[in-house]
């Protein structure tokens, strides 16, 4: 492309669109990410479906314990708990490929296709709340830290250091240990111990370095840029200069940054919830569902077989996502067009 | 540039002292976590309890505890469990370090050089169904939980396929160290290599490509073109170097949250007796002082890998001047 | 408590809880010789804790200690009823009390040695009983303390001397104990490894990683908790009495640690261990028992799961809620989340079958009287209404371990069914005991366990549910129900008297008292279980001990 | 040249920057940026401040404006001091002088509308009547030579001549009385930068502006200054009227500026003097005369002493231990 055809001649003829409209122009054309948003809007709807799929399909209630109940096969009734001729064990029935325990039974004798369905909410839910609470504090703190400069710059820059050093995991598990045995405190805010948002907040705090360096380090960057120099030299107001200058520019980095730092969540809370610190039972995220899988992994795998799957379709999407909405949205992106010229 | 050193070792000090506090208050916020009740044994009279506690120096003011079990752990280095009394931190987890430095080793080899097969394989081959295929399966790799695919691996070469001829050398989950049998030792490391390093081959792969390509369309390269280097050539002996840049502090950052611990849930899953695995079972039985030297221990790394990427960066890349 | 915390057995009365097709193997009159030798390969998930015999409170070590120490008097070494009675260890016999209960006279064996080569003597005996209040053993406040002296030693345990307590003569050769009140109970806890002898010059205080020198056929050589406990003959024993302390077939025990129940279920089929102590994953057991008949035994224990209810936090404090939780409970399910009816038995009261004071007695069920056969859920639900706690939000704590998260997230469906709105929290098994206990922390309901200690009907009803066994604010409050009822504490305090004159009648108040406990519900008591030990194929002459369990030194590897 | 007191005065204007990686070789340094600038800007004229990059010719633009604060000296506006003024009270000073940035890429709030860049400054001065910003929003695009339909688009859809016309545009919003110009064509192709050259010129006559007009060559100055000013090395080297500094430089290094500009005469071509190597870095300036390394007729006095800006006996105002005589020629 070229922008250098004679001065005046060359002013867009198409009416006027935003970098923003632009964007979301380019990411449409992008089949790739459009596929991909469509297979995350199934997942999302059959999740949001679980509660019709429970009643109607499998006619199951996914959170209680079914430890005696029969179900039909072929005319036949068999129990959903097998108990071994030894009188030792019980082995939950495997996938029944029917409407009724499809994927089999969890040692609760629970229908774990429903489970899937209403783990699904969950997983989704975690890995988007806390990717919003990590893209909002993350967002504040590069802000705040990069445009205030000096001390207030210094300590949230250390703290992020601090957080950073943290082991993640290790970080997650004190931290779950503490709010999981007695919520959360604030002032006026209470948190219940059994609350989704446990797990969202703990995923959303470690993981802000990881986007607030590179904010702040943006924002420096902006801060430092002809325009807001000549937003300055203007007499503009540094409140204004904040809102109007920087926000909008780092907002389009967290835009880039959210689809990716969703599939990380989503990675992470089933590593949480794998060391029982995620979602509390009954009820079910995919994580959990791996871990009651894992006790029946060599006599009934299809129960951790399964959720893993759907995290790994899920995040697969959501990285084609982010691939897509990084080439729309990031900057680096014009710069390598500029590159080509 | 000593004053340099001893600035950066200024910040590590630092941090490891702000984590340390931070683990410290967590664990006296932690309900349950009164280690002189398991210290003690079940059902201690409370009369017992207090003597336990008096031991431990668990009734001095915490400011003075911390204090104390900074000195056990660095000092005198004879810091002791919680749960399992007189049971030196520091040996436990300088005994714990080469499983972990195995694991991550053996993985990084596999890692790298997988990426860069994978990497420079798709930029050669770049927009044909190879390319898409190969970062299709790196995208794949990258988005499974390590943990799950650990599991799989073990339902696969422990229990469904041990009895075949593919799977039927694969040992007993657990380690066998180097000096009691190399051949034992690469046997029980091979899976947990494979399986941690399918994530990094994913991870790297792309963004070797995606660097590839960009440093395709620069104008030193051009001009290599045009000078008539086959494609191979320009690949291997240009663009490669500038993309290994970026890859170089990759490494480095993801090596030391690895050998930090950051595999932990791996080596507990493969029943690998590394730094991960201790530092899991200590926050299992919140024994404070494994905890405290555990994290330590992985902030260490990270910091460190931190540190000496900055430094590579600067040496390397003329630009991050 | 969790499977890693002590418990235990009882002398008398079981039935040998063996299943048609679990063969044990025959005891063999094969000569010692001709089975010596070889390494027994143990394993465990992970290390218990210190490895000194008078601070150490585990069923794992205690297991591990008899093979190493020695008390006056010991439980017989011998599976069955026998295993339950007391014999003479390092005494020459059993003495019986004189002075109404208040004097024991024991006169030591001569000739013994501890591992270091010194012999054993009276100072010893001294040395090591005012040790166990150095080293702040756990129930010296409970068991020990009733010695002469032995609240003096309470408040100061450093400078504890027992000169009219505990009396050495060493020109007899005997050591006399004198005690405060007369205690029915006081050789059971002479028997326990916490009473063993250790040489006197063992430092006052918890020995932690360190071995100390015993009298056994074994002793500790080396032990990391990272790694393993490691086991060797004793060079200096001989063996005085087979029934007490037998001389050991294997030359080493090699205690491994850091293999995971599901992984060490895998290394014993492929004979790579011989034994876990932890229990099998309940999914593997139905494999484990077709494939491998001969390898598994099963023998019962003295043991109850049951899920404490908090009576002074809502919803529990209400009654009603209480008994509709035991009405609907539904033992069987639990019993098949647990390893099937093979491995467990439904269970309504406070005392396990079998144990002293024990008459069958349960409320709970859809035909109340001596055994449970089904839920109740129509009176269940009728309480639920009465008791006007339906909607209430209900926490089950529960551990991570084998099937207790499993039992859980039964609960938590069951509390649903009735119209709680309910939870779990999965905490780490060894936060989770501590956790339950502590009244700060406002426990609802949790899952636990309860195994006794040894054979009294109080080392139940009075340790567990009597007002003196809780304390407020604090992480060791063992009756985690917090269940406290005056007359409930007067009828134990009786019975406790009625037990120094009259075992026999003292059993039949202990039914009464156990009666009342039950229909006061602080509990919803859910099954007994049994002990399922997988062994390796090579393994010969399993001996189960009601007392220590499977017996390390009687078992042959050759 | 007015007899008026001058518009802008710059006085001993120090200004140092810390730069580089801890871990870069060196490690941290300090920049001496500006070391004792003085000279002044009268009302009405265009100053042209020239010299190769690096040499602190954008750093002195952007203290004069005060978007970076001086480490030293004085600069007074109008008469005022502005050197030390709080942000709220320079606020209003800030209508009088302006700022055309070199980069039309970089000056332009991607994000925005040209109408909001232009209003920015309106608003921040008071005015915000929406209808009247209107108006003078379109007045303004007029006067850079743009359809005031183009307020609606974003600056993507602009070229970069078009681009700064806007950023002018933006300058000339408050009615300034000053524009200081950072190499205000250097980003432009050859074609543009006349276009955009006289069009400051041609609003310079029309608004009554002053002009410090920043270049890193002598070629573009020497249509529209009315004075020189010749930087190095933080320094300013040589000052004076454009016909005289152009056509008989005093210091030898303007005298290798001007021959390093391709002469269109090649009639006119003097003997060119090269200038050898790079230009000392400036964190590690040569001591004596900051010239002396690389200039052609060095002396041993000029690496000990360092010449003083003063006017010589021939009236040129020169930092020269050995000015040059007229013509250019060695004295």
């Amino acid at each position: 492309m070229s922008l250098t055809s004679e001065d005046g001649a060359r002013v867009a003829a198409e009416p006027a669109s935003g970098p923003w409209r632009a964007a979301l122009r380019k990411l449409v054309q992008n089949r790739t990410a459009m596929a991909a948003a469509l297979v995350l809007v199934l997942v999302v709807l059959a999740c949001i479906a679980a509660p019709l799929y429970a009643k109607y399909v499998a006619h199951t209630d996914p959170f209680g314990s079914n430890l005696d109940g029969q179900i039909t096969i072929g005319g036949k009734s068999v129990p959903v708990m097998q108990p071994s001729p030894t009188g030792l064990g019980m082995t939950p029935i495997g996938p029944t490929w029917r409407a009724q325990y499809f994927l089999g039974a969890d040692n609760q004798g629970r229908d774990v296709a429903a489970r899937m369905l209403y783990g699904g909410r969950n997983s989704l839910l975690i890995a988007t709340g806390s990717t919003l609470i990590c893209l909002a504090l993350a967002g504040l703190v590069g802000v705040v830290a990069g445009f205030s400069g000096g001390i207030v710059d210094t300590v949230l820059a250390r703290a992020l250091d601090v957080l950073w050093a943290f082991p993640v995991y290790m970080l997650a598990i004190s931290l779950s240990v503490v709010l999981i045995s007695h919520g959360l405190k604030l002032g006026p805010f209470t948190l219940q111990a059994d609350s989704l948002l446990i797990p969202v907040i703990i995923i959303g705090v470690v993981y802000v370095p990881y986007v607030a360096r590179p904010i702040r380090g943006q924002v420096i960057s902006l801060a430092r840029s002809d325009f807001v120099l000549a937003s300055r030299c203007l007499g503009v107001a540094r409140r204004r200069i904040l809102l109007r200058d920087i926000v909008p520019n780092v907002t389009t980095t967290l835009i880039v940054f959210a689809p990716l730092m969703m599939a990380l969540n989503m990675l992470t809370e089933a590593a949480l919830s794998f060391l029982s610190i995620g979602v509390q039972p009954p009820a079910a995220s995919w994580g959990t569902i791996i871990l009651d899988g894992e006790g029946l992994l060599y006599t009934r795998p299809m129960v951790a077989l399964a959720p893993g799957i759907a995290i790994m379709i899920t995040v697969v999407m959501l990285n084609f996502l982010g691939d897509g909405v990084r080439e729309a949205f990031d900057p680096r992106a014009k710069l390598r067009v500029k590159s080509d010229r | 540039m000593i004053l340099v050193m001893v600035r950066r070792l200024g910040e590590m000090v630092f941090v490891l002292v702000s984590i340390s506090v931070l683990v410290f208050l967590i664990f006296f916020a932690t309900p349950g976590a009164d280690p002189a009740a398991r210290l003690a044994g079940r059902g201690a009279t409370p009369a017992t309890l207090a003597a336990v506690r008096h031991s431990f120096g668990l009734d001095k003011p915490l400011p003075v505890q911390y204090v104390l079990m900074m000195k056990h752990l660095f000092v005198t280095q004879d810091l002791t469990s919680f749960v399992n009394p007189g049971e030196k931190v520091v040996p436990a987890v300088l005994q714990a370090v080469p499983v972990t430095l195995s694991l991550v080793f053996g993985a990084a080899i596999i890692w790298v050089i997988a990426a860069l097969v994978v990497g420079v394989l798709a930029a050669w081959a770049r927009d044909t169904v190879l390319d898409r295929l190969l970062m299709l399966f790196s995208l794949i790799g990258v988005s499974m939980p390590v943990f799950w695919l650990a599991e799989v691996a073990n339902l696969i070469t422990q229990a469904r396929y041990h009895d075949t001829w593919l799977f039927s050398w694969v040992p007993a989950l657990g380690y066998v160290p180097l000096s009691v049998s190399v051949v034992g030792w690469f046997k029980s490391l091979v899976i947990p290599w494979t399986v941690l390093a399918v994530t990094y081959i994913g991870l790297y792969g792309r963004v070797l490509r995606s660097n590839l390509v960009e440093a395709m369309n620069e104008d030193y390269i051009r001009t290599a073109r045009a000078k008539g280097l086959s494609e191979r050539q320009i690949i291997l002996r240009h663009a490669l170097r500038m993309s290994l840049i970026t890859l170089v502090s990759m490494f480095g950052l993801d090596f030391g949250l690895l050998a930090g611990g950051g595999a932990l849930l791996i080596e507990v899953v493969s029943g690998l007796p590394g730094v991960g695995e201790l530092t899991y079972q200590a926050l299992q039985n919140l024994d404070l002082p494994f905890i405290m030297a555990a994290v330590l221990y992985g902030a260490v790394f990270i910091v460190v890998a931190n540190t000496v990427v900055d430094m590579l960066y600067a040496v390397i890349d003329p630009r991050a001047r | 408590m969790t499977d890693r915390i002590k418990t235990w057995l009882l002398p008398g009365i079981l039935a040998a809880g063996l299943l048609p097709g679990f063969a044990r193997a025959a005891t063999p009159d094969a000569s010692f010789a001709q089975h010596k030798g070889g390494t027994l390969k143990l394993v465990a998930a992970s290390a218990a804790g210190t490895i000194d015999p008078q601070v150490n409170y585990t069923n794992q070590y205690w297991q591990t200690f008899i093979n190493v120490y020695d008390g006056l008097v010991t439980f017989r070494k011998t599976s069955g009823k026998a295993s339950n009675e007391i014999v003479p260890d390092l005494a020459t016999a059993v003495p019986a009390p004189t002075d109404n209960g208040l004097t024991y006279v024991f006169t030591l064996r001569k000739g013994i040695k501890f591992s270091n080569g010194k012999p054993v003597t009276v100072a010893d005996v001294v040395a090591s009983f005012e040790r166990i209040f150095k080293v702040n053993n756990p129930n010296a406040g409970s068991w020990y303390k009733f010695i002469v002296g032995g609240d003096a030693c309470m408040a100061k345990p450093a400078a504890c001397t027992l000169p009219k307590g505990v009396i050495a003569d060493a020109a007899s050769n005997t050591i006399t104990f004198h005690l405060v009140s007369p205690d029915p109970e006081f050789l059971d806890q002479l028997a326990v490894p916490f009473a063993v002898i250790l040489p006197a010059d063992t430092p006052a205080k918890d020995m932690g990683t360190v071995p100390v020198p015993g009298t056994g056929p074994y002793m500790i050589t080396s032990y990391n908790p990272q790694k393993a406990l490691i086991l060797k003959r004793n060079p200096y024993f001989k063996q005085w009495s087979a029934e007490a302390q037998p001389n050991g077939y294997v030359d080493e025990i090699d205690f491994d640690f850091g293999v995971t129940d599901e992984n060490a279920v895998t290394a014993i089929e492929n004979g790579q261990y011989d034994w876990e102590f932890d229990p099998l994953p309940a999914d593997r057991l139905g494999e484990v028992s077709t494939r491998f008949p001969n390898q598994v035994h099963i023998d019962p224990l003295l043991a109850d799961y049951y899920a404490p209810m908090n009576v002074n936090i809502p919803p529990f404090n209400n009654k009603d809620a209480r008994l509709a939780v035991n009405y609907a409970l539904d033992r069987q399910a639990l019993v098949n989340i647990f390893g099937g009816r093979n491995l467990a038995t439904p269970a309504c009261q406070i005392l396990p079958p079998d144990f002293p004071g024990y008459k069958p007695y349960c409320p709970y069920t859809l035909h109340p009287g001596t055994t449970w056969s089904a839920p109740n859920m129509a009176k269940a639900q009728a309480l639920m209404k009465k008791s006007g706690e339906i909607g209430q939000k209900v926490t089950v704590i529960t551990d991570d371990q084998g099937v207790d998260p499993a039992l859980g997230t039964y609960m938590a469906s069951l509390l649903n069914k009735l119209g709680f709105v309910a939870t779990t929290h999965v905490l780490s098994a060894n936060i989770q005991f501590n956790y339950i206990q502590n009244t700060k922390n406002k426990v609802q309901i949790s899952v636990s366990q309860w195994y006794q200690d040894y054979p009294a009907a109080s080392d139940f009803l009075n340790v567990l549910l009597t007002c003196g066994a809780i304390h407020p604010g604090s992480d060791s409050s063992i009756n985690i129900s917090g269940y406290c009822s005056k007359t409930f504490d007067q009828h134990v305090d009786a019975v406790l008297k009625t037990e120094i004159s009259d075992p026999a009648k003292a059993n039949q108040e202990w039914a009464a008292v156990d009666r009342e406990a039950t229909d006061a519900a602080p509990w919803a008591t859910m099954f007994t279980p049994k002990q399922l030990d997988f062994v390796s194929k090579r393994v010969g002459d399993f001996v189960f001990s009601d007392q220590f369990h499977m017996l390390f030194s009687k078992i042959w590897v050759k | 040249m007015s007899d008026a007191p001058p518009l802008l005065q710059v006085r001993n204007l120090t200004k140092h920057f810390n730069v580089g990686s801890r871990f870069a070789s060196g490690g941290r340094q300090v920049v001496q940026a500006l070391d004792d600038v003085s000279f002044d800007v009268f009302a009405g004229e265009t100053l042209g401040l020239v010299g190769e990059s690096g040499c602190g010719k954008s750093t002195l633009g952007r203290c004069l404006l005060r978007l970076y604060d001086a480490d030293g000296g004085r600069i007074l506006f109008n008469g005022h001091d502005i050197t030390a003024m709080t942000e709220r009270a320079l606020r209003p000073l800030r209508a009088d002088m302006q700022m055309v940035f070199q980069d039309p890429y970089a000056s332009l709030n991607p994000r925005r509308r040209i109408g909001d860049l232009l209003a920015e400054a309106l608003i921040a001065h008071g005015q915000t009547d929406a209808a009247a910003n209107r108006a003078r929003l379109a007045e303004l695009m007029g006067l850079v030579g743009l359809a005031p339909d183009h307020l609606d688009r974003f600056p993507h859809e602009f070229s970069g001549g078009q681009r700064q016309r806007i950023g002018i545009a933006r300058a000339l919003a408050l009615n300034p009385k000053l524009i200081v110009a950072d190499e205000p064509v250097s980003a432009l192709d050859v074609s543009i930068q006349a276009q955009v050259v006289n069009l400051l010129a041609d609003l310079q006559e029309r608004l009554a502006l002053t002009y410090v007009f920043i270049a890193h060559d002598l070629s573009v100055v020497r249509h529209i200054a009315d004075r020189v000013a010749v930087m190095y090395l933080g320094t300013i080297v040589e000052i004076g009227a454009t016909d005289d500094v152009l056509h008989e430089p005093a210091h030898p290094y303007t005298a290798a500026l001007i021959s390093a500009v391709p002469e269109p005469d090649p009639l006119a071509q003097t003997a060119r003097t090269i200038l050898q190597g790079e230009p000392p870095s400036p964190a590690n300036p040569p001591s004596g005369c900051r010239f002396h390394t690389r200039c052609p007729i060095a002396q041993p006095r000029c690496a000990g002493e360092r010449p003083n800006l003063s006017a010589d006996a021939a009236g040129r105002t020169v930092a020269c231990h050995f000015p040059l005589t007229a013509g250019g020629r060695l004295p």
